[in-house]
């Protein structure tokens, strides 16, 4: 078993990278709904495992949150925001795709000597999983600080969320059910709450470039 | 008694000798000049006829004007009696002052005479001050370094005391030691800048350009006009005074007490003092005056020579007294 | 014995002015009534505390305990401990504050109407509780905090006049500075704490390694430095004092900074105690400098505060010297050198309180007549207030250590301190005192000389403008709050073994020797001689002889040139019309000998400006000159400017406003803690 | 007693709803939240009774119940203030109803959610209260609605929730070390987390340590994550600033000690811990003494002061003995009360001359002699000058400090603050005095509550710098034995 939630791991990381490599916004948004899927996977497999084994539904009712929040519900919202306030397509990276790629990698790399230096890590959780999940939430902040548009932002931080979520799945068996919950609530209401400054942002900037939004320095 | 004796014989020797220096300067500067001169005692008849005059007042001037004279005038005085003409005639229990005090009484007098030369509201009077002030300022520091020096070397600050030590030391090292010898050199450069002469300053000059002391009693006249003169006439023998009498000691060479000894000393004294008068008017001959802003080359030649004596006394390292 | 024990005077004296501030906080709307009410109280209080510590001076060795309302944190303890050296400072604040609470009956008289009276007593109040404080706290804590305090409300008065945009700044200037100053005092508080776990001023050092003292006094002499306004720490100083009212620049420049010499010889002599022999040296090399520069500085200001404030800076350079003396000897063993040099020192600082005091007192008075306190628009004033010309000349004399007065009475022992260290000491030491010989006949001579400038030309000759010409003479009490003081010092100038004596037995305590044995001359019969082994001298006898010669000349001169007459007359004019004030020589003009003697000092910028006419005669010119101290122009503008271009490049450059940056620094700062974690 | 704490400021929200009437906003918004500081001090008598008040949910402590203190009495004077601060501000149109409804919704979700951190037994739901804080109080960051403030509001919800992201990682790793060892209902819970802290896994906890350090200082201002805070703070409502900076603040520092006592117990030193949190206090006190010098804005200053205050706590946790973490916490509290009246006092001053600009203010002591004094001292009492309160939490921090032989970090320190004040006094001091160009500004106070409420607060800091009540220091003297369980 724990060799597929490997496979699904690294599947996790591919996916992220692919993000990365992704010009559109519109694109983004279709990886995003992609990786949910995958992660919503994961906790599907890991909750039936936990019915058999302890008798336990709350991570299956998770997987469905995760079904309903972030593969269908979020992107949507998301899509019909940046249907609302972009009116053209512009470039929105601040490098190369390569060279975001390369240090992509480089961080996946320096995350595995990190980790693996620390003894006694590897007791609970195998090294590749935890491995690959911290690097999809510094992938998903990185994303955040290769983006310049305010959507790509917010898919950063979704993708940083994804990744500890992931990462919570792999080490722990899901966490008390009321934190995911709670979680969730606060997530929703981030990206909703996001969603609505995007609007503000347009009205206001007439851009969703939010390198335009540096007013207040020094 | 001795006590009233040697202040009476102290003032009276400086109130009587004081004119004759400057005559004596005057009359060799003629020479020089193949003139003839003013009489030797011209200075003495100068101050008669000043004191019987009437006094002239500015409008502008206030007290101070006119309580100057008697300050510089009686501050020279006091400061005389710091500086016993002859060791022979001091009191075991002297008039108590040592080189401090000395100079900061001859300080009171100069703080009143700059005082005054602003009082009138004249332009000259605040030049002459200003000038005063600066030299007074470069020269300070040299004299203290050179009486500490010499009050290291005999092991007091009292200036009767340092007489008495270096005669008593005798005459082997006195003129031997290249510390006293660079005092001695500090001491001259002093009082040449102390007493107005060239070539610091030109006593007979009116030309404001050049003045310095002229410049501040410019407004004097009458008896006012005679005390500061004599002033500044009594203060150029007190400094010749200490030279004479602190880094040339003669009275060891006299055994005999009594007021044999000590006339055989005023004697000497008489003696050396011309000596030193003549020496300075050949100075004065052979120079020429200085740029103002070149005193302070001077007077830095004098601290450094303070300074190396300073230095001499030190690394021969002879002849600590332990005062405590 | 109850009442009559001296602490409670101290503490009733505390009270009183507690009491007094609120009080005069509560009358602020009665600004008359406020004035005398709170004047009253300080002058009783202060007589009180005047007494108590004469009394502990004479009467014992043992020290007064006293504790205030006790803090409930641990570390804070509000301890007041009151022995000779306590109580010697304590009669230096006492006497100059009686006179200047006195002074400030008439000088405050101008505030009615204007200004909040009852602020400015509270301020007042306050300050000179703080003061009594910080003379008394025997906790390094509360010693700390009201040291703070005590900056703090000088700070309030300093900015009292606000609405000069320079005094604003002056007032940044000084609790910027003085806070700076502060922190390394801390520093060496913190560290002494950190091996003898207490912070008792009274406690044992012996716990502290050597090279830990050196630290702790190296932050003493920063922290201390920067309040005496040693030069190069002085540079609030000159702004600070003078901005503030003149009663209250007085007590500043009369007390407040030497709070910093006394914290000197609490903390470093009392506390620490001397091993090394540089902690005197470097002492010695800072009160060098301080004293000629600071005259040097002095004589080219002409404002009338300004040139006080610099010549301060030139006397804490001699009350330095004489304590780096007494420090040097003291690190030698030399206990008896060393009680010398510290008598000195503090009769120095009692000394330049009473003159120092007197003569911001007399700026106060000027300032009161006339409205102005550049000294190029007085003159004259002699004929329009003879009474406070002759007690600023008194004080003159006295800042210029001329005889009779005190100052030299103060100088003089440093001399004599020098002349015993050098005749006593280790060869290297000697060629530094030598100059230290050299610094105080400069500055000296500079002070005399700065002095007359001073009075010269803001009393004397003709006046310069409208403000002198208005002048009157000033209400009575300022005249007889300086008047006291003037008393004070020609009686210190002529009986100086009376203070001698009494210093002598208030630093008993400390290094217990006595230099009682080496003077010679009763207590009573103090105007003997003043006899150091064989160097004596005696400034009564000085004084005494020159009034004879002054009457024998007047007499004669009266029977040599008969009766005295004179004709008034114009001032001689080169033969034009009139003499007019504006061909009198300025201040400026007079003190350009020096300017251009000195100028590596001063680094003065001269500027010609002519208008009008033709080129060889224009109808006016203007000359300028400025002169910038150099540690201003080139250390702590720079340093300023720099660190605030720096600032504000810094600035933009960190907080960028752009969204992308502050995530990447907490990317970095992840991966940074990360490899931390792993590789270390 | 605790749930009704949670439940009052919810019926508050609700009421506000439904309220249609101005005053009874504030009076709901009052009233509420002295029913609250009531409550707090009943707990606080409970818990220094008992030393702790536990039930399944909820775990109050000496340490959370001081936070707890502070953060309700904080908002009980903010809400105090913003009466009349909400009438001026909204004066020029007509008393906009909706506005001032949504004002005091979010102030009390606000309060509600730092209780929530506070109180919670369970670190996943102290993470959700502390992620709510943002939630809550973005769009009073960007409340005025402009340019300026949509910006602040948007890095802050941006930057605040990424950091808290990454704690949530930690925590995860924190649950990871105690997998195995603890029931299923004692997972994250605080008090089984610190009784068993021997027995965690140390790699996990070391790596967990350092994400929840990120994460929680992000929202407690440590530098170099603390650049947010300028901007939010400069751009809320004055009193929002205040429960920022005074409130906000401490509660996510509440995180951070907790952690820190966790590891430092399971790691048995408080070298590796001590070592990050000194590293980035003094980091964030070098970045506030060098930006404050040059800075231009009122707020924007002051916030640069708490990033120095908080550093200065960092600091004096990472030393970790007992004294250090005393005067660490005595210093939260002197903090949140003198930063609160400064935030206050500058939204008095801000309102009288419409502009936040340094530069452009000046006669403030004419203008305001209330609040400009009380601004004047504060900024005094800000920057550690003795008698006010935070000199006596620096002086104990510093004697900790040197106690401990770190000479260098300790003068440092001290030099910094001396900087600090150097900067303040530079920029600042200078408002105070003198006269503005603008000559139509009419002297006089505005917002009496406000002014009172500032002048109870200056008392206070006024007093408690020497005497702080025995009560508060015992409990703070039992908060330092349950973090470093000496």
């Amino acid at each position: 078993m724990s060799s597929l939630f490997d496979i699904l791991s690294v599947m996790i990381l591919l996916s992220s990278f692919v993000l990365m490599a992704n010009k559109r916004i519109k694109s983004y948004i279709k990886t995003f709904r992609i990786q949910s899927l995958l992660i919503a996977i994961v906790a599907g497999i890991l909750g039936i495992q936990l019915i058999i084994n302890e008798g336990r539904v709350d991570v299956l009712i998770v997987c469905i949150i995760i079904v309903l929040l972030k593969v269908i519900y979020i992107p949507n919202l998301l899509r019909r925001t940046y249907l609302g306030v972009e009116h053209r397509v512009e470039k929105d990276f601040i490098w190369n795709i390569p060279i975001l790629v390369l240090i992509c990698c480089g961080l996946v790399v320096f995350i595995y000597f990190s980790i693996t230096a620390i003894e006694g890590i590897s007791e609970d959780i195998s090294t590749i999983q935890l491995v690959n999940s911290v690097s999809v939430v510094l992938i998903g902040l990185f994303f955040m600080i290769s983006r310049k548009k305010a959507i790509g932002l917010i898919i950063g931080f979704l993708e940083l969320e994804n990744g500890i979520f992931v990462t919570a799945m792999f080490a722990t068996d899901g966490m008390p059910f009321i934190v995911d919950l709670g979680i969730f609530i606060d997530m929703l209401t981030a990206v909703m709450i996001m969603g609505v400054m995007v609007f503000r942002i347009s009205d206001k900037f007439d851009t969703i470039n939010i390198d335009e939004l540096n007013k207040l320095k020094g | 008694m001795t006590y009233i004796i040697y202040i009476i014989v102290q003032i009276m020797i400086m109130l009587l000798l004081a004119p004759l220096i400057n005559g004596i300067i005057k009359k060799i500067k003629a020479f020089t000049q193949k003139r003839t001169g003013p009489p030797i005692l011209q200075m003495y008849y100068d101050l008669f006829k000043l004191i019987r005059k009437n006094s002239v007042v500015s409008e502008a001037s206030s007290w101070i004007y006119k309580a100057a004279p008697y300050i510089v005038f009686s501050t020279s005085l006091t400061a005389a009696l710091l500086v016993p003409v002859t060791i022979k005639l001091v009191p075991s229990f002297n008039i108590s002052g040592d080189f401090v005090i000395f100079v900061s009484i001859l300080a009171l007098g100069r703080f009143f005479m700059m005082a005054a030369g602003l009082d009138t509201g004249s332009t000259f009077g605040g030049m002459g001050s200003s000038r005063e002030a600066m030299i007074s300022s470069l020269a300070e520091p040299s004299i203290l370094v050179c009486l500490f020096t010499a009050g290291l070397i005999a092991g007091s600050t009292s200036l009767d005391q340092m007489m008495m030590f270096m005669q008593a030391k005798g005459q082997g090292i006195i003129l031997m030691n290249p510390a006293i010898i660079l005092l001695f050199l500090a001491l001259l450069t002093i009082i040449i800048m102390e007493t107005a002469r060239i070539p610091i300053d030109d006593p007979s000059t009116h030309l404001e350009l050049t003045m310095v002391h002229e410049a501040m009693i410019l407004e004097y006249s009458g008896r006012h006009l005679a005390l500061m003169e004599y002033g500044a006439a009594i203060k150029q023998l007190i400094f010749i005074t200490l030279l004479v009498n602190l880094l040339l000691p003669h009275d060891q060479f006299i055994g005999a007490a009594g007021l044999g000894g000590i006339l055989i000393s005023l004697l000497i004294y008489f003696l050396k003092v011309i000596v030193i008068t003549v020496v300075i008017a050949l100075i004065e001959i052979n120079t020429v005056k200085l740029r103002l802003f070149s005193i302070p080359n001077l007077a830095a030649l004098s601290f450094i020579l303070s300074f190396l004596a300073f230095l001499q006394y030190f690394l021969l390292g002879g002849g600590y007294v332990q005062l405590i | 014995m109850g009442i009559l024990q001296f602490d409670n005077y101290i503490q009733l004296c505390i009270l009183l002015f507690f009491i007094g501030s609120i009080i005069a906080l509560g009358l602020n709307k009665k600004a008359r009534l406020c004035n005398y009410v709170s004047n009253g109280i300080s002058i009783i209080a202060t007589a009180l505390l005047a007494f108590a510590s004469i009394m502990q001076i004479m009467g014992g060795k043992d020290v007064i305990k006293l504790s205030l309302l006790k803090s409930t944190l641990p570390f804070i303890r509000l301890e007041m401990t009151i022995d000779g050296l306590s109580a010697i400072f304590l009669l230096i604040l006492s006497l100059l504050t009686i006179c200047v609470s006195t002074y400030s009956i008439g000088y405050i008289s101008s505030y009615y109407g204007k200004r909040n009276v009852g602020l400015f007593y509270f301020l007042y109040m306050s300050f000179i509780l703080s003061m009594i404080f910080v003379f008394t706290s025997s906790n390094a804590v509360f010693f700390y905090i009201v040291w703070e305090g005590m900056a703090l409300l000088s700070y309030f008065l300093v900015i009292y006049e606000s609405e000069r945009s320079e005094n604003r700044q002056a007032g940044t200037l000084y609790i910027v500075m003085t806070h700076i100053g502060t922190a390394f005092l801390l520093i060496g508080i913190m560290i002494s704490y950190s091996y003898t776990n207490s912070f008792d001023l009274f406690g044992s050092s012996d716990a502290i390694p050597a090279g830990a003292k050196n630290v702790i006094f190296i932050m003493y002499l920063l922290g201390f430095g920067t309040k005496a306004g040693a030069i190069p720490l002085h540079i609030w100083l000159p702004y600070a004092h003078p901005a503030a009212p003149s009663n209250v620049s007085a007590l500043m420049s009369g007390i407040m900074i030497k709070t910093a010499v006394y914290g000197l010889i609490r903390f470093v002599m009392g506390f620490l105690g001397l091993q090394e022999a540089w902690w005197g040296i470097l002492i010695i090399i800072i009160g060098i400098v301080s004293a000629v520069l600071g005259v040097a500085y002095a004589m080219m200001e002409t404002d009338i505060k300004r040139i006080l404030a610099y010549s301060s800076v030139e006397n804490m350079g001699i009350i330095l010297l004489g304590l780096g003396v007494s420090f040097t000897a003291l690190a030698y063993g030399n206990l008896l050198v060393g009680q010398l040099a510290l008598i000195a020192s503090i009769l120095h600082t009692l000394n330049h309180a009473l003159f120092k005091g007197g003569l911001f007192l007399g700026a106060g008075s000027v300032h009161y007549a006339t409205g102005t306190k550049d000294i190029e628009k007085l003159g004259g004033l002699i004929k329009k207030m003879p009474i406070s010309a002759l007690l600023v000349l008194c004080f003159s004399l006295a800042v210029s250590s001329i005889v009779p007065f005190n100052g030299f009475i103060g100088e003089w022992l440093t001399m004599q301190s020098i002349f015993a260290s050098v005749a006593h000491g280790k060869h290297g030491i000697n060629i530094l005192l030598i100059l230290g010989v050299a610094a105080l006949g400069l500055a000296g001579a500079l002070a005399a000389a700065c002095f007359v400038r001073f009075f010269g030309i803001s009393f004397l000759g003709i006046e310069r403008s409208e403000h002198a010409l208005k002048a009157e003479e000033v209400p009575r009490s300022m005249n007889i709050a300086m008047g006291i003081l003037a008393l004070i010092c020609l009686s210190i100038g002529i009986f100086p073994l009376v203070a001698i004596k009494l210093i002598d037995r208030a630093s008993y305590g400390l290094l217990g020797s006595s230099i009682l044995d080496q003077i010679q001359g009763g207590f009573l019969v103090s105007w003997y001689s003043m006899e150091f082994t064989s160097n004596r001298i005696s400034s009564f006898e000085i004084l005494a002889v020159l009034v004879v010669i002054i009457l024998l000349s007047l007499l004669a001169l009266r029977v040599l040139g008969g009766k005295y007459i004179e004709r008034r007359y114009g001032t001689w004019d080169c033969g034009f019309e009139a003499l007019n004030s504006r061909m009198q020589y300025t201040a400026t003009g007079f003190s350009k000998p020096i300017r251009i003697i000195f100028r590596i000092l001063f680094r003065p910028s001269r500027k010609r400006s002519t208008k009008g006419g033709t080129a060889y005669y224009p109808e006016t010119i203007e000359y300028t000159v400025d002169s910038e101290s150099v540690f201003e122009k080139y250390i702590y503008k720079p340093v300023f400017v720099r660190a605030r271009i720096w600032s504000r490049r810094t600035k933009f450059t960190v907080q960028t406003g752009n969204i992308h940056n502050y995530l990447t620094y907490i990317f970095i700062t992840v991966i940074v803690l990360m490899a931390y974690n792993s590789f270390i | 007693m605790s749930l009704l704490l949670l439940i009052i400021p919810l019926i508050a929200v609700l009421l506000f709803i439904f309220i249609k009437k101005d005053y009874l906003l504030h009076a709901v918004s009052i009233s509420a939240l002295g029913l609250q500081v009531l409550l707090a001090a009943f707990l606080t008598k409970d818990v220094v009774v008992f030393g702790k008040v536990e039930s399944a949910f909820f775990y109050l402590d000496s340490l959370s119940i001081i936070i707890l203190d502070i953060v309700l009495l904080i908002s009980f004077f903010v809400a105090v203030y913003s009466i009349q601060y909400l009438k001026e501000d909204l004066r020029p149109g007509a008393l906009d109803l909706k506005k001032v409804k949504l004002y005091y919704i979010l102030m009390h979700l606000f309060i509600f959610t730092m209780v929530l951190a506070l109180v919670v037994k369970n670190m996943g739901i102290m993470w959700i209260a502390i992620e709510a804080t943002t939630l809550a109080s973005v769009f009073l960051v960007g409340f005025d609605n402009d340019k300026f403030s949509l910006e602040a509001a948007w890095k802050y919800i941006i930057i605040c929730s990424v950091g808290i992201a990454i704690a949530m990682l930690g925590i995860i790793l924190l649950h990871l070390s105690s997998i195995g060892l603890l029931e299923n209902s004692g997972f994250l819970d605080w008090v089984a987390l610190m009784e068993n802290a021997e027995s965690l896994k140390s790699a996990s906890v070391r790596l967990a340590f350092i994400f929840i350090l990120v994460g929680f200082g992000t929202k407690a201002g440590l530098a170099p994550m603390h650049t947010w805070l300028p901007d939010a703070h400069s751009q809320a409502p004055s009193p929002i600033s205040a429960l920022l900076s005074g409130v906000l603040l401490n509660s996510a520092m509440y995180g951070i000690i907790r952690m820190t006592a966790i590891v430092n117990k399971s790691l048995g030193s408080s070298i590796y811990a001590g070592r990050l949190l000194m590293a980035l206090g003094i980091l964030s006190i070098v970045t506030a003494a060098f930006f404050i010098l040059t800075q231009r804005d009122l707020k924007r200053l002051l916030a640069y002061s708490s990033i120095e205050h908080m550093g200065i706590v960092a600091v004096a946790i990472g030393f970790f003995t007992p004294l250090s973490i005393y005067g660490g916490l005595l210093h939260m509290i002197n903090h949140s009360f003198t930063k609160s009246m400064l935030f206050l006092s500058s939204g008095t001053l801000i309102q009288k001359y419409g502009t936040k600009n340094i530069a452009k203010i000046k006669g403030v002591i004419r203008l305001l002699p209330f609040s400009g004094i009380a601004f004047l001292l504060g900024l005094f009492a800000i920057a550690g000058m003795p008698p006010f309160s935070i000199f006596a939490s620096e002086f104990g921090i510093l004697i900790s400090v040197f106690e401990e032989g770190s000479y260098f970090i300790g003068g440092a320190l001290a030099i910094l603050f001396a900087i600090i004040f150097a900067g303040i006094g530079v920029a600042m001091f200078r408002i105070f005095y003198g006269k503005g160009e603008e000559k139509d500004i009419e002297p006089g106070e505005n917002n009496i509550p406000g002014a009172v409420v500032i002048i109870i607060l200056l008392v206070i800091i006024a007093i408690t710098g020497l005497f702080m009540p025995e009560t508060i220091l015992d409990l703070v003297y039992d908060a330092q034995s349950v973090i470093s369980g000496i």
